[in-house]
């Protein structure tokens, strides 16, 4: 017999994601209008049958732009994950585990990043660079790195003296091996909430950019975008902000969910 | 009678096929009762005495039978009522001293936390309890001790702290699981003393879990002999190390270790 | 107005409402003792009266400081430290009457020295040379003949330098000190100013002209940069007036305030950049006016309530408006695809929108403006870029092809909308070539009779529409929000805010 | 006599740090020859996993010779749970020392971990649990496990059998020895249990206060002690038996 | 020890000059200075000039550099091109703000994460913690200006407990501080979900242990095992979050100060960028480099303090 427990946050957490997806997808192929297409009758239109969210001030469809908006959304914040986590795992496990000089001038380093104001960093990008959405993405993403490198060495420091882990190097395990495949398992639940907490800020950022006046993107719609655009009309059209704050809400959501969900399954075989 | 175990069963259901670790393990023990637990590692000895403490999570394994402590049945109570008798009536040592110990927990708050959270004492009278606690567990310097982290001590040192703190609050019923593995025979000794000056003068009821069977005969007025979940043979002590009924207890008997020498796959037996 | 040669009566020009003096205000009766906080979403920076570098600074400052003239509702200038003045023939010497009585915040009288003062420090006397007002760099002496005249000579005539005489008379040898002491001749003295949060001033009572003395005791400007914050500010009740909200929020606001509209007194356009392809053929830029549909766009942009101007005036310059040219290009996407296929282009082509992402109304408009595009075939991209930078690229640099923005002219001068085409301007930042153009301003410049004037600067005006020099597009429209208690909010046709005319209702 | 496998003369070592550094080892000398088994005993807490850890390198702060001529030396843990990678399965911690050891192909590598499986007393089932579902026993059995499958010449086994019932104990040391014949191993064996050090080591070092207070061929020291404390920890261990 | 203190000094001065160095860069990349901002977009080019040679904008960066850092480490802060004041008193009423915004955040922080996490872990996957799980995954994806618009519209207009006007200090702590509470609230509603986070996937991590066991026998309850033997474990991949979030909350709170009209460092930051108004960023910068560099080092003290396994550097 197997005995295999129902988890709850999977479940959820994979129902939700797989719909959000599926939603995004759909965003990809199909939209009811066209997302930028404006007509002048539907100003300001509160949600119907013709368009279940609503149209904006200028009239063009809630739902479309919110089905295209969170296919920009899930690239951006995937971007900026991979570009944050990756490099700051890295960079975390390494100063971690080997401390020393060079941790303490990349930890430096890595305040030094922190303590950067963002919009400047964006805008030496943009000049840099030149526009383009992608270009602030990489931005943001180096701005991701501090806070994942951190939080990674505080777990290597904490493993890098257990007999597990002297038992590996004095078996000659190399120790690249050593940091990714002893110890790097055994941090997955912090990293697991430390990444759907990034993903969370990644869909964040772009909106809160969008805010202080750095455009990352404008003609696409993102729901970051969409909700700063949606921003002067918060009262008066509030289907504007509701809609891809829900689509943004329920994406995190449902990855959250699932981020806990996996953190359950792996955890409990560790008891 | 302190304690009746009937037909205690612990069956692990967090992995794919069901695993049941004890299998209708039944004990009476009376007040002032030395009972010893020998038998085959993985036999569940250790998973046994876990169940009767309450320590094992129902999400992770299916505890059945009854287990009843002075007439009340321990398994079914909830927490808040079963942690009136955990730490006070009934304490535990345990088996990995290494890791049972909180490793950003003073030693001295270890010790003492069991009095902390059932008695009313002030500090000091805690501390002055835990630091005569760790002297009679035979542990050196208890005051330099008392401030110290786990992973400073050695590992005998670990497994003296875990002594102390089960006995600080002087139990009705102590289960100790291989207590005295790390120590060195002459601490052994001590603590084996001490154990039964605790049983003699308090009427502790010990149960006491060991490989040992020098000690457990040395210690024990009864002992249980467990394989592979079960009971294969329980008896008086002599009766038990003299007669042995079982092949498997005779078996047992006959590895002690001596002092003989094992040298180029020079047959044993 | 401005007529030449003329006394000026000070209460000309001077709106109707609320100008009865009401000098019996029992402040105790009156809620908040009689004072008011005014939300302003534009952080107010350097206070240098005679440098106010942004319309935010300068409206808050018109309370506090006043030149030999002052602004009237109108557009035109009234007399204000001066009680009179007089222009030479030759339209290159002022000589202005001081007032008598006028006094400092800190009592003191105005003395032509500290006219001279101050007019010189304007020309650049404290700067290295380098005018603070650069329509101050035209002035080639300022003297005092008596104590009670100041002669103003220029180098070239100018009948608009009266318009530059708004900069403020301070006391002498305050410059250097003048954003920490404030002192002025207005109806309002200033009492505090913290960065970023708020400026406090008083009613000064002093005020040479008792007649229009502040109602209020006190006011304080609330700096507040998010435009919900505002509303939750009036709605809360800290606010008692805003200006410049968008007027999308008029349903927001309508039914507790009191809602003043206004238009915003500027041209916001489809600025091409006339010296790169293919907006170097007039015949690229007329197809796409024919193509965009003005009306819509004002519509989307501002529910409708902006004015369509179609050429670089906006109508609160009543004299030289034009409105019959905003419909001289009714959209006509058929015409549009002929006069693309006349100019070469009749696929269309690919350009890009370069516009400042903190002005809501620009990028609403260019998202607009891209979608009517496509249907001629032309594909847009809109680049949303940080206010400097597009001052620095764009505007500046002239690094763009083409931006949607709004203009307005410094010193609010009929003449500062359209001088800026000429091919050889400084500000022609979309390189407008037009020798018709120039040769009419030119002519129009020199003029010194105004009928003549006003006909060439509309003659100016046609050329910008005829060219398609940009895609003209509208005057925005705004709303000031009031709290219905208040009486008395009057709407200068230039970024005043005149708060001494506002008190709370009897 | 051939040279050391472990030459350690005046070896001092120190924990800690500032005002907490805390001498543990005083003057340490002994010498392992291969194909030897030095057994080590002692007070608890006198500094034996101390000493086993310098011989490893892995204390640091240490003063005096230490040479160890083997490479990759193994240790079997006192407290085996903490030196079993709490993420990974049996089977998996199995195969690390093999993989490490350069043996590529999967197939081979599960066939020796299954072929060693019995030698220590484990079933297949185990394989694929986690530290944490063993029982105190079964996880020492896996670290020794560990420790052995790789082949390493010197072998240094704090407690490797503390925790096993008496015939898993015999069938261990057994291992160990037959071990040791057929490969030319050389232990060094620390445990309290005076027994099981006299079964399988040829000399003995006793330990107490950070200090080797004795050292010699087993059966000398434990028939003419010379040392206080080596004679009360005979004494003691004869009152139990 | 002396010397671990010097060496840690050596290198906080390090990063704080690196920060400055990149910022000063940053402004000789970027598009436009500060002519604009303090003479219009419309000031002649004589104008710009001039205003330029006074300020020795025509140098090239580095000798910029090298006066603002000579100046700068003699306490010379340098002066704003945009309000024509010193950076040092423009700064420090700003600073002032700050830290009491960043401190009653923190506090907050602490005040609703710790229970929260506690709750939840209490009894992992039951209604609580599903209900928590939920509640702070969706409260920390809600982006600020709608959090903070939401709490003005809630607590300001709806309930009515506060009149959304910025009250400074001058105008008395009890009230600065009542006013200040709703704005930390919207700093501190989604880092606390983030800690809440952090804080449950750690406790459940550590709530395998075997000493949890060992607290369980002697008699803890759930709650008191979790308080007394689980949190400081946990805790410890917490405290390096909590300590970015301090640097975070002082640097990026732009979003919260523009909402509640609060003059503060961040958006003294923000409009100082956009200014270009460059001695006010820089020492702003440096300052935040400061604060971030002491806090993570706060942390890393605060970490080998908690876990005493880790040897002390
Ligand atoms: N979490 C778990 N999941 C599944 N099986 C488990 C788990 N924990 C323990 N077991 C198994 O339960 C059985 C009994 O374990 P227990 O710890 O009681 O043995 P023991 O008698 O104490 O042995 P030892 O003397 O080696 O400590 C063992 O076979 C062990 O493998
Ligand atoms: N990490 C450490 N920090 C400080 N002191 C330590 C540390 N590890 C061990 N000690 C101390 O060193 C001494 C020797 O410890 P060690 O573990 O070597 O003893 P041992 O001989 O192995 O004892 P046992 O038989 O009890 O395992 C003990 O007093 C112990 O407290
Ligand atoms: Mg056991
Ligand atoms: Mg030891």
């Amino acid at each position: 017999m197997k005995v295999k427990k129902k988890s709850w946050y999977l479940t959820i957490g994979g129902i939700l994601t797989a719909c959000m997806l599926a939603f995004t997808a759909t965003g990809l192929f199909w939209t009811p209008y066209s997302p930028t297409a404006m007509s002048a009758p539907d100003r300001n239109a509160p949600p119907s049958a013709a368009h279940p969210f609503g149209c904006d001030q200028l009239g063009r469809d809630v739902l479309s732009r919110t089905l295209e908006g969170a296919g920009s959304t899930l690239t951006i914040a995937l971007a900026v994950l991979v570009v944050g986590a990756v490099c700051g795992l890295v960079i975390g496990a390494l100063c971690g585990y080997y401390g020393g000089v060079a941790d303490a001038l990349i930890m430096r380093l890595c305040d030094a990043v922190a303590a950067f104001p963002s919009v400047l960093l964006a805008l030496v990008v943009l000049a840099l660079t030149g526009p383009g959405k992608y270009n602030v993405i990489g931005a943001l993403g180096v701005l991701f790195i501090p806070s994942f490198a951190r939080l990674v060495r505080g777990e290597f420091l904490k493993y890098r003296d257990r007999d597990f882990v002297q038992s590996a190097r004095l078996m000659g395990v190399s120790q690249l091996r050593i940091i990714f495949i002893h110890i790097l398992p055994n941090i997955w639940p912090v990293l697991l909430s430390g990444l759907t907490i990034g993903f969370n800020n990644a869909v964040l950022a772009e909106a809160s950019m969008s805010y202080l006046g750095i455009g990352v993107n404008a003609t696409e719609p993102s729901l970051g975008y969409m909700l700063k655009d949606a921003q002067g009309v918060l009262f008066t059209l509030p289907w504007c902000t509701i809609f891809p704050a829900l689509a943004a809400i329920l994406l995190i959501l449902g990855v959250g969910l699932l981020g806990e969900g996996i953190r359950e399954r792996m955890g409990g075989t560790a008891a | 009678m302190m304690l009746d175990v009937q037909e205690l069963s612990v069956a692990f259901t967090d992995r794919q096929e069901p695993f049941t670790a004890v299998d209708k393990f039944s004990l009476q023990m009376d007040r002032g009762e030395i009972v010893g637990i020998v038998g085959e590692s993985g036999s569940g000895k250790s998973m046994t005495a876990h169940a009767l403490m309450g320590l094992i999570p129902r999400s992770r394994a299916a505890v059945t039978g009854r287990a009843l402590f002075e007439g009340v049945d321990l398994l079914p109570l909830p927490r808040e009522a079963l942690r009136q008798y955990q730490g006070r009536d009934l304490s535990i040592i345990f088996q990995e001293p290494m890791t049972s110990l909180n490793p950003t927990m003073r030693i001295g708050k270890q010790v003492e936390e069991a009095l902390f959270i059932h008695g009313k004492l002030s500090p000091g009278e805690r501390k002055a309890k835990a630091l005569a606690a760790m002297e009679l567990a035979g542990l050196p310097d208890p005051e330099g001790l008392y401030r110290q982290y786990p992973h400073q001590l050695s590992g005998g040192m670990r497994q003296r702290v875990m002594i102390a703190a089960a006995l600080v609050l002087r139990p009705r019923l102590l289960i100790a699981d291989e207590p005295t593995t790390a120590l060195d025979v002459t601490i052994q000794a001590q603590i084996l003393d001490t154990l039964k000056d605790i049983n003699r003068q308090e009427g502790t009821a010990i149960l006491f879990i060991s490989h040992d069977l020098g000690v457990v005969k040395a210690l024990c007025s009864r002992v249980v002999v467990m394989k592979q979940g079960r009971i294969v043979e329980t008896g008086p002590a002599e009766q038990v190390f003299h007669h042995p009924r079982e092949d498997y207890t005779k078996l047992l008997i006959a590895s002690r270790p001596s002092r003989k020498k094992l040298r180029g796959g020079g047959e044993h037996e | 107005t401005g007529d030449t040669q003329t006394t000026l009566d000070p209460t000309e020009g001077v709106s109707g409402s609320g100008s009865e003096p009401t000098a019996t205000a029992q402040s105790g009766e009156l809620p908040k003792g009689n004072s008011v906080t005014v939300g302003i979403a534009q952080d107010l920076s350097n206070l240098d009266p005679q440098l106010a570098a942004t319309a935010g600074i300068r409206e808050v400052l018109f309370n506090i400081f006043e030149g030999l003239v002052k602004a009237s509702p109108d557009g035109s200038v009234i007399p204000a430290v001066a009680s009179d003045y007089e222009l030479s023939k030759d339209g290159k010497t002022y000589t202005f009457t001081l007032r008598e009585g006028v006094t400092f915040h800190d009592g003191k009288p105005v003395t032509a020295e500290d006219v001279i003062y101050s007019l010189e420090r304007c020309a650049g006397s404290e700067n290295e040379g380098t005018p603070l007002i650069s329509a101050f760099s035209n002035v080639s002496k300022i003297s005092a003949p008596d104590e009670a005249h100041v002669v103003i000579e220029l180098a070239e005539p100018s009948l608009e330098f009266l318009y530059s005489l708004t900069a403020a008379i301070i006391p002498k040898d305050s410059g250097p000190t003048i954003t920490d002491t404030m002192i002025g001749t207005g109806p309002f003295r200033f009492v505090s100013y913290a960065p970023q949060d708020n400026l406090v001033m008083e009613k000064y009572d002093g005020y040479w002209n008792q007649e229009k003395a502040a109602k209020l005791d006190k006011v304080t400007f609330k700096i507040i940069t998010d435009t919900n914050a505002l509303v939750i500010g009036l709605k809360g009740g800290t606010l008692d007036l805003v200006l410049h909200l968008p007027n999308t929020l008029e349903n927001e606001v309508k039914d507790e305030f009191t809602v003043l509209q206004d238009t915003m007194k500027l041209v916001q356009a489809l600025y091409l950049n006339n010296a790169v392809e293919p907006f170097n053929n007039e015949l690229v830029r007329q197809a796409m006016y024919y193509a965009i549909n003005v009306d819509e766009i004002i519509q989307f942009v501002c529910d409708g309530a902006g004015v369509a101007t179609g050429t670089s005036m906006y109508p609160a310059q009543s004299r030289y408006f034009l409105p019959e040219l905003a419909d001289n290009y009714q959209q006509d996407v058929e015409k549009a695809k002929e006069l693309l296929a006349q100019a070469g282009y009749p696929d269309g082509f690919s350009m890009t929108i370069t516009a400042p992402s903190n002005y809501t109304q620009h990028m609403d408009a260019a998202q607009v403006i891209i979608e009517q595009l496509k249907a001629v075939g032309i594909t847009a991209e809109l680049i949303p870029v940080e206010w400097q930078s597009w001052v620095d690229d764009v505007y500046r640099g002239r690094n763009y092809q083409s931006t949607v923005c709004a203009i307005a002219a410094d010193d609010m001068t009929a003449r500062e909308m359209l001088v800026r085409y000429m091919s050889d301007n400084r500000k022609n930042f979309i390189a407008f070539q037009d020798e018709e153009f120039d040769q009419v301003l030119t002519q129009a410049l020199a003029s010194l009779d105004e009928e003549e004037q006003t006909t060439l600067y509309k003659r100016a005006e046609e050329i910008l529409n005829e060219k398609a020099a940009s895609l003209w597009i509208q005057d925005m429209c705004e709303l000031a929000v009031m709290n219905p208690d208040l009486e008395g909010f009057t709407f200068y046709c230039t970024y005043v805010l005149d708060m001494s005319t506002i008190g709370y209702k009897q | 006599m051939s040279e050391p496998i472990v030459h350690i003369a005046r070896l001092n070592s120190w924990y800690g740090r500032g005002k907490g550094r805390k001498q543990v080892l005083r003057d340490v000398s002994l010498k392992l020859a291969p194909g030897e088994v030095l057994g080590v005993v002692g007070e608890s807490g006198s500094g034996k996993s101390t000493l086993a850890k310098c011989v490893l390198g892995m204390v640091t702060d240490i003063t005096g010779t230490l040479e160890v001529n083997s490479p990759r030396p193994q240790m079997v843990f006192q407290d085996p749970y903490g030196s079993l990678n709490p993420a990974k399965t049996v089977g998996w911690i199995l195969e690390e020392p093999l993989r490490t050891a350069g043996v590529k192909d999967k197939g081979e590598r599960r066939q020796r971990v299954r072929d060693f499986l019995p030698l220590v007393g484990l079933e297949e089932e185990h394989l694929a649990r986690r530290p944490a579902q063993l029982s105190g026993g079964q996880r020492q059995r896996v670290a020794i496990a560990a420790a052995l499958i790789q082949g390493s010449r010197l072998i240094v086994l704090d407690e490797p059998v503390s925790a096993l019932d008496v015939t898993l104990q015999a069938q261990i040391l057994r291992l160990l020895a037959d071990l040791k014949e057929e490969l030319g191993l050389s232990y060094l064996f620390i445990s309290h249990d005076l027994a099981v050090v006299y079964q399988l080591c040829d000399r003995v070092a006793v330990m107490t206060g950070g200090e080797i207070v004795e050292e010699g061929d087993v059966d000398e020291i434990y028939d003419h002690p010379r040392h206080a404390y080596t004679k009360k920890l005979l004494a003691a261990s004869l009152a139990l038996d | 020890m002396g010397k671990a203190l010097l060496k840690r000094l050596a290198l906080l001065l390090g990063t704080l000059l690196l920060v400055s160095v990149l910022a000063f860069t940053a402004f000789s990349v970027i598009p436009g200075d500060p002519t604009q901002a303090v003479l219009g977009m419309e000031a002649t080019d004589q104008q710009i000039a001039a205003f330029r040679a006074k300020h020795g904008l025509d140098l090239p960066v580095w000798e910029r550099y090298g006066r603002w850092l000579s100046a700068f480490v003699r306490g010379d802060f340098g002066q704003s091109f945009k309000y024509d004041k010193p950076v040092a008193e423009l700064v420090i009423s700003q600073i002032q703000v700050t830290l009491m915004l960043a401190t009653v955040s923190f506090a907050l922080i602490l005040a609703i994460s710790l229970p929260l996490g506690l709750i939840a872990a209490r009894r992992p996957g039951g209604i609580v913690d599903r209900a928590v799980t939920v509640l702070t995954q969706v409260t920390m994806s809600v982006p600020n200006f709608i959090m903070g618009i939401g709490l003005m519209f809630v607590f300001a207009l709806v309930l009515k407990w506060f009149r959304p006007e910025y009250v400074s200090l001058e105008q008395g702590l009890g009230p600065h501080l009542a006013f200040l509470v709703y704005p930390a609230l919207a700093i501190a509603l989604p880092k606390s979900a983030m800690t809440v986070k952090l804080l449950r996937g750690s406790i459940l991590g550590e709530l395998d242990q075997d000493y949890i066991r060992t607290a369980y026998s002697k008699g803890n309850s759930r709650g008191s095992a979790l308080r007394r033997h689980v949190l400081r474990n946990a805790m410890i991949p917490v405290v390096t979050f909590l300590a970015m979030a301090i640097g975070d909350i002082m640097a990026g709170s732009i979003v919260v100060e523009q909402v509640f009209g609060i003059p503060g460092l961040g958006r003294m930051l923000i409009s100082s960028i956009g200014n270009r108004d460059y001695p006010v960023v820089q020492a702003i910068v440096v300052l935040l480099a400061a604060v971030v560099v002491g806090c993570n080092f706060l942390a890393d003290l605060l970490y080998r303090v908690m876990d005493p396994r880790i040897e002390r550097t």
